[in-house]
């Protein structure tokens, strides 16, 4: 008996895509994510562009996550050029990077998974029923995209990051002006991750490599090391030699896997497993009382570790817009040079890698900008085809919902996946 | 349309998903919308079966591929109204940047397996491929504006969206010219008013997100850009980055090339 | 209501801009695209103070869509109802066209310079008017019937697109009755129509004006207006009795905003209606 | 030749025959009549030969051209002490590029042309006169249709 | 000196200093004090509240299309001259509130207005900006028409002005009949001396003022010196505009000249010279919905004859369609309808919009050449 799970468009991602499930004799023999997300060739037409540039156009690579490739690209290119930023610099970066996190994981929390958990097809739905709960994730995602455009002149595609600094300092006071509201939504997070926690999950896990950024500092996402559940701590000059795109026979989507041709996880889920430890005392009492210390290795959980870091940067930006504290220019003088840099930072969804060489002219030689989806992709297809059997027994609906969940629960941002290659769909009979 | 509420479809193409991010950042009015209108095909927030036809269809991204030119035709037919959001779906978006370079070459540098990749010569507008009602530009759009025109489509009347240069919203916003007070490269007098003057804002110059502005000069722009900018190539490459396709920025960034030519 | 409410309120009463509210009482279809809707102001005090004379303009406001400025075309000497002859064109004008009896729109006015009735006592009238141009001169003609006797000979030239165009097509045969001539004619004829056909400048050869004792009032598109007024002044009448009736975007009605400049005319004060004498040194200025 | 006094007083009548003298006028006169056309009746087709001109002293006349396109198109509506058919009496007589027809009962004079070229050929003061007229009543129609052309009140949907 | 009799027209000296007392005597009389700031390479008006807060120590370099400023070492407070910022932000905010419709049972009820708008005391106002002021007035308050908060804000305003000792080189109000020297419109007029500010009363609400501070007697000494920085100002000021009397005649009578078409040919159509324009007024109104139609707001809000819609009539189209034509328009009407229109020139030579416009557009060489073309 032959049985296709099919999913045209899986709704609720950032960008497009679509599921293919063969099924035969109760065993899956063909998953397939159907990116077709047309190629947009941002590392092609980065070449010989000048260096100024590269943050504004790698922005538009992902309209959710702007600020993380801003950043990626941004510190990638400082560090070709040898540009070390003051303290105010990078608290005003962090909050701008944090605020992203704030409206992005409350996006993903609870207007894409949270109607998967609680049986409705979406936000418009849920805010029938929850209405209160539709208000209150509304009203925080506003909030970091107040903070957003407080700094970046807006929200989606901010302009306000460049080389070397910003294009100007943020009033201070009109950061101070937003703390009552970021103290709001601390409150409502706390509140919305008790019942976040009592949704119910799917029983899945997985035992994942897990891949982050690691900074020795702090709760790492702006920039550090990688770490990684498997081999430790590298450098990002490492992250190529380890972690690969590569073709695989099965697929023609390009996959990242790491050095033993394994699958990985990066995401919400790896930094939480990972940099626990890392974060501030809110974070850590809230996860106590509900139950999810580390290790949490079911991926639908993903959401319980957003919510977490969604307290986790409220409570950031709260001590970092106190500490900011602008003086002098808002950039640092720098001299063009020829030279490579590479920059890892945690998008929302996951590590983003950008790594650039720049001529002495300033102008990109070439580019590398490795998304967080696309790393995860393998990963997602290695749990459908764990997945599929265990559903398979359910209702047809049922079950085509699950797997489409268990992708939504990695936040995929398709838009972001600058190449992944179109599939083409095949029926098996 | 049910219920006396319009059917409305938003429908991505090329894109970075900003537009319709743009759309779930109405925090403040997005319960009212939904209750206004009847969201049928909104993929990033949900997917009703069998949603067609659509009273309003607010239309993401340009047009890269052939499948995309097959579907926006569609999606015309199936359409009564046909907003184009964002300066993809109006000018062919940051992606045309492909559009001055050897598409071969493009795939080359960044696939193995060139054979895989379908894709078209250019990055294109929509309204090059099908007629579009409303053009609300900006990368990305200005919520605001995608607001204005539901509004003013719900209400039967002509969406108040600015035509004028920025440089009139800039300074009724009393910020600073960044050209005349530090000499910094500022697409404003060119582009379409819309953004807020956010880059003036912040002190440095305006890269066109909003596309070109009505009845602005070229001829008297392009010395201001030449003599603010260190070369041409910095001229040319601030009008190719988000709106460099859109006729007048081509133009201007031709009228650059062609003074260099006949320079050397 | 605290001390500073009622003040802000009173701000609001005293501001020029405020709206005014009258009540739909009757709606006059003109023709496909054209109707006549007749107000009258919901406050009394305003009901009684308001007059106007012919050729003046009211802006009409409609929440939502904006405001425009239509000419008011009833007769000033009857009291009561106030008719504005609208022709649904624009934004504000095509969501007025979707009002009903019943239905409020706020009225500001009247605006504006008037045609010259009581100054052409004794003298002789040529009207040539073009579409919806009569509007602003039927209050025109009802005062100058209402005082017939004091007119010399009055001639009217009213011209449109079509038949089907032609506006107060019921009251020509009222006109006519009181010693008005009138020449109606239509730029495109179908079988049914058996009056003239042209433009109505073109008709000024049939007329053997009097110079000296001749007023010539105009209103239409401004085009028709220019080869009506190069016909009066070829005919020799004076300057200062060519009387045409200017339009450009005006919106505050009272001379301070600024957008209905025509040289050092603000079109909304100054006119719109204005002698020859003293449009001819912006004549055939281009695009002022 | 027989005078009609009667057909002289209503050529002398019309303002368009103003400063003609007397002796003139009888000349015309053998070659006018009065004609009568009932309403619908046609006076001349597109494509007869222009053999006279008219002017109307009562009733009206219209002038229509047809285009295979866009059907009939009035171009004028000729009233009393209107002239019709000018084109008759200009130097390059072609045949008629209209047709007019009778919108009402009308009374017209109709002059034969040929014959009223042929007069003024001859009494070059008389030429003048009526060619100054003719070539008013051109300029008159010139203006009438380069104004029509401006199509004035815009593009509306007329029902037509 | 409390036996020092204090009239209209006296002049006082304060130390520096003294300067915060009276924005102290002004926020306590419930004024908010604006004035000067350096902020993003420009001077912009803003609230002040202390002395610190003002351009202590600039100046500045301008021409067409070109403002720089920069710390000179200096120890002067006023002496950088004003950015694009002008007052009339305050006195006719770029949006108001006309008012609010609400539809209640398909009826429209008016909302009040409820913004409340604050007393306003102007610090370093310069002649060239009471004189806009002025215009502003003739303009908006006027016996057929009284914009109601204009003059609210208007009658209450406090103007405390300063002398222009350190003229740029794209001012030319004496060209226009103005001076570097405040003459009248104020309630106190500052100068400012290397140690001390003379202060001249010009009103009783200045009189009022100057009681609350430590005030002495202005010595000749000052007096003179102010009298020669009067006069080396006024030197130099370029007397440029040349005929300008004959202006309103020129322009007018050669509306159609092909010389309209070579000034306009550098003009980018932008509209900022009608913008930073301390007289320009021309303004639309434009309704601001919700959602469902059910609540509107009619607003005020700033336009500009470059602006493509400024002209656009309802059916479509609009009577000034090309860039040559708004020029002209905006220049005609700066330098000739206007007098008119409003008994005076619309121009008080602040040389804002030779500064600020980014096509380096200078109105005096432009007015010179058509006035040499319509000879």
């Amino acid at each position: 008996m032959s049985r296709s799970i099919k999913v045209d468009a899986i709704a609720r991602l950032e960008g497009e895509g679509g599921l293919i499930i063969n099924v035969k004799d109760g065993k899956p023999v063909e998953i397939k994510l159907d990116i077709y997300e047309p190629p947009r060739f941002f590392e092609g037409f980065l070449e010989g562009r000048s260096y100024k540039d590269v943050p504004d156009i790698t922005a538009r690579i992902c309209g959710i996550c702007p600020v993380p490739h801003q950043t990626s690209a941004t510190t990638a290119i400082e560090k070709a050029f040898g540009i070390d930023i003051p303290e105010s610099m990078y608290i005003l970066r962090k909050i701008l990077f944090l605020a992203e996190f704030v409206e992005s994981h409350v996006l993903h929390v609870f207007m894409l998974q949270a109607p998967d958990l609680t049986g409705h097809d979406s936000v418009i739905s849920l805010a029938g029923d929850a209405p209160d709960k539709v208000k209150a994730a509304l009203r925080m995602k506003k909030i970091g995209n107040e903070v957003m455009k407080t700094i970046g002149g807006r929200s989606i595609h901010p302009v306000n990051l460049k080389i070397g600094g910003f294009y100007s300092w943020t009033d201070k006071q009109a950061l101070m002006d937003l703390i009552p509201d970021l103290e709001w939504g601390l409150e409502a997070i706390t509140e919305e991750s008790r019942w976040a926690a009592t949704l119910p999950f799917p029983d899945f896990e997985v035992d994942y490599e897990y891949v982050a950024v690691h900074n020795k500092n702090e709760y790492g996402v702006v920039e550090g090391d990688i770490i990684s559940s498997r081999i430790g701590i590298i450098t990002e000059e490492e992250f190529e030699q380890n972690y690969l795109e590569k073709h695989v026979s099965h697929s023609n989507a390009l996959h990242s896997y790491n050095s033993e041709d394994q699958p990985y996880m990066v995401g919400p889920l790896a930094r939480y497993n990972l940099n626990y430890a890392q974060l501030g005392d809110k974070a850590k009492a809230l996860a106590e009382e509900l139950g999810i210390v580390p290790p949490l290795n079911n991926p639908f959980k993903g959401l319980l570790a957003r919510a977490i870091e969604t307290l986790e940067a409220f409570d950031q930006i709260i001590k970092l817009i106190k500490a900011y504290d602008p003086q002098g220019s808002s950039m640092v003088e720098y001299e063009v040079k020829a030279g490579r840099g590479s920059s890892a930072t945690e998008a929302p969804r996951g590590l983003l890698y950008h790594r650039y060489t720049i001529n002495e002219d300033g102008d990109v030689v070439n580019a590398k900008i490795v998304p967080p989806t696309a790393q995860n992709l393998a990963r997602m297809e290695s749990d459908l085809w764990q997945l599929t059997p265990q559903v398979l027994q359910k209702e047809h609906e049922e079950a085509t919902l699950d797997c489409e969940h268990l992708v939504r629960s990695y936040d995929p941002c398709l838009s972001c996946a600058t190449h992944f290659l179109k599939l083409d769909i095949e029926e098996i009979e | 349309m049910e219920n006396g509420k319009p059917r409305v479809a938003v429908f991505k193409f090329s894109s970075c998903s900003g537009c319709q991010l743009a759309i779930l950042n109405l925090e403040d009015e997005l319960l009212d919308l939904v209750g206004a209108v009847e969201i049928v095909y909104f993929l990033e927030a949900r997917r009703l079966p069998e949603s067609r036809p659509y009273d309003i269809t607010f239309v993401e991204g340009s047009v890269t591929t052939q499948e995309e030119v097959e579907r926006i035709i569609k999606i015309r037919e199936d359409s009564g109204l046909l907003i184009s959001i964002g300066s993809c779906a109006t000018a062919g978006g940051v992606q045309a940047l492909k559009n001055y370079k050897d598409v071969n070459h493009l795939i080359d540098i960044v696939y193995e397996h060139p054979e895989f990749i379908e894709t078209l010569e250019k990055s294109t507008p929509i309204s090059e491929h099908v007629k579009v009602d409303v053009e609300l530009w900006g990368c990305p759009v200005d919520k605001y504006q995608i607001l204005e025109a539901v509004s003013a489509l719900l209400q039967n009347r002509r969406p108040n969206l600015p035509e004028h240069s920025l440089c009139l919203e800039c300074k009724a916003l009393g910020r600073v010219c960044v050209t005349v007070a530090s000499g910094i490269p500022c697409l404003g007098p060119i582009t379409k008013a819309g953004c807020g003057a956010i880059c003036p804002s912040v002190g440095r110059g305006c890269y066109g997100c909003f596309g070109p502005s009505k009845d602005m000069d070229l001829d008297a722009f392009i010395p201001i850009l030449r003599e603010t900018t260190s070369s041409p190539k910095e001229a040319v490459e601030l009008l190719r980055t988000i709106c460099g396709y859109t006729p007048e920025f081509e133009k201007a960034a031709q009228m650059i090339l062609e003074e260099e030519v006949a320079n050397e | 209501m605290t001390m500073s409410a009622v003040e802000d309120k009173m701000h609001v009463e005293e501001n020029a801009m405020n709206p005014n509210w009258a009540v739909i009482k009757k709606i006059e279809t003109e023709t496909v695209d054209t109707s006549t809707l007749w107000l009258e102001f919901e406050d009394e005090e305003v009901r009684k103070d308001y007059k106007y004379s012919a050729g003046q303009f009211n802006m009409l406001y409609l929440p939502i869509y904006g405001e425009s400025a239509i000419s008011i075309s009833s007769d000033p000497d009857q009291e009561g109802l106030i008719g504005h002859t609208i022709r649904f064109v624009g934004n504000v004008t095509r969501a007025v066209s979707r009002l009903n009896v019943g239905d409020r729109i706020s009225v500001r006015g009247p605006f504006g310079t008037n045609w010259p009735v009581e100054e052409s006592k004794g003298k002789d009238v040529i009207i040539f008017a073009g579409g919806i141009g009569l509007a602003p001169l039927r209050p025109a003609i009802y005062q100058i019937i209402n005082n017939r006797k004091d007119y010399g000979k009055v001639t009217i030239v009213y011209g449109a697109r079509c038949p089907s165009d032609l506006l107060y097509t019921g009251e020509y045969e009222e006109w006519r009755s009181h010693d008005i001539e009138l020449m109606v004619t239509v730029d495109h004829a179908d079988d049914t129509w058996d009056g003239l056909v042209g433009v109505v400048p073109m008709y000024f050869y049939r007329l053997r004006p009097n110079p000296e004792n001749t007023v010539l009032w105009s209103c239409g598109p401004e085009i028709m207006m220019h080869f009506v007024l190069y016909e009066g002044l070829a005919r020799k009448i004076p300057d200062n009795q060519i009387y045409l009736s200017y339009e450009r975007n005006m919106k505050c009605g009272v001379g301070v905003c600024g957008h209905c400049q025509h040289g050092a005319y603000y079109i909304c004060k100054d006119g719109p209606i204005f002698t020859y004498e003293q449009l001819e040194p912006y004549f055939n200025v281009e695009d002022l | 030749m027989d005078i009609d006094r009667k057909l002289i007083d209503r050529l002398r009548a019309v303002p368009w025959f103003q400063e003609i003298s007397l002796e003139h006028f009888e000349a015309i006169a053998q070659f006018t009549r009065m004609l009568d056309l009932a309403k619908d009746e046609i006076l001349f087709r597109e494509g007869d030969s222009e053999d006279y001109i008219y002017v109307v002293l009562k009733g009206r006349v219209a002038i229509e051209v047809n285009s295979p396109d866009r059907g009939k198109l009035r171009i004028f509506t000729a009233e009393a002490l209107d002239v019709v058919g000018w084109s008759a009496v200009t130097p390059v007589v072609r045949q008629r590029t209209a047709t007019t027809r009778a919108v009402v009962d009308s009374t017209l004079l109709s002059i034969d042309a040929a014959k009223l070229q042929q007069l003024c050929d001859d009494n070059c003061d008389l030429g003048y006169l009526i060619m100054s007229r003719v070539s008013s009543v051109i300029a008159g129609r010139l203006m009438g249709a380069r104004m029509q052309l401006l199509d004035f009140y815009g593009k509306q949907d007329c029902e037509e | 000196m409390t036996d020092y009799q204090l009239s209209i027209n006296t002049t006082v000296a304060i130390s520096k200093p003294e300067l915060n007392k009276l924005l102290d005597v002004l926020s306590g009389a419930g004024y908010k004090t604006i004035g000067p700031v350096a902020k993003n390479n420009s001077l912009v008006y803003e609230q002040i509240e202390d002395i610190s807060d003002l351009p202590y120590g600039y100046e500045t370099d301008q021409k067409a299309g070109r403002y720089r400023l920069y710390q000179n070492g200096g120890s002067e407070y006023f002496q950088a001259t004003p950015g694009a910022s002008t007052w009339k932000k305050y006195l006719t905010p770029p949006r108001t509130k006309l008012f609010g419709l609400v539809n209640v049972d398909n009826k429209w009820k008016e909302v009040p207005v409820s913004e409340i708008h604050p007393k306003y005391a102007f610090i370093g106002v310069r002649p060239c900006e009471i004189a806009a002021i002025k215009i502003q007035d003739t303009v908006l308050i006027r016996e057929d028409y009284v914009d109601t908060l204009y003059k609210k804000i208007r009658d209450e305003l406090i103007i405390i002005a300063v002398n222009c000792l350190h003229p740029a080189d794209t001012c030319f109000c004496t060209s226009v009949g103005g001076s570097p020297e405040a003459e009248d419109g104020y309630d106190l007029r500052l100068t400012e001396l290397d140690d001390l500010f003379l202060v001249n009363i010009g009103s009783q609400k200045g009189i009022d003022m100057v009681a609350q501070l430590e005030y002495a007697a202005a010595n000749s000494h000052s007096l003179q010196i102010e009298n020669e920085m009067m006069s080396e100002a006024k030197e130099k000021i370029k007397d440029v505009l040349k005929d300008y009397k004959q202006l309103p005649e020129l322009l007018m009578n050669n509306l159609t000249h092909s010389a309209w078409e070579d000034v306009a040919a550098k003009c980018l159509s932008c509209g900022s010279c009608t913008s930073v324009c301390p007289t320009c007024f021309c303004w639309d109104v434009q309704d601001v919905t919700n959602l469902h139609g059910t609540e509107t707001q009619r607003d005020k809000v700033w336009d500009s004859c470059f602006n493509p819609t400024f002209t656009a009539h309802a059916g479509g189209g609009c009577s000034r369609p090309t860039t040559t034509s708004r020029l002209r328009q905006r220049i005609t009407h700066k330098f000739a309808s206007w007098v008119e229109q409003h008994g005076g020139e619309g121009c008080v030579g602040c040389g804002r919009c030779i500064v600020w416009c980014p096509a380096k557009i200078d109105i005096r060489e432009e007015l010179n050449i058509l006035q040499e073309a319509f000879k």
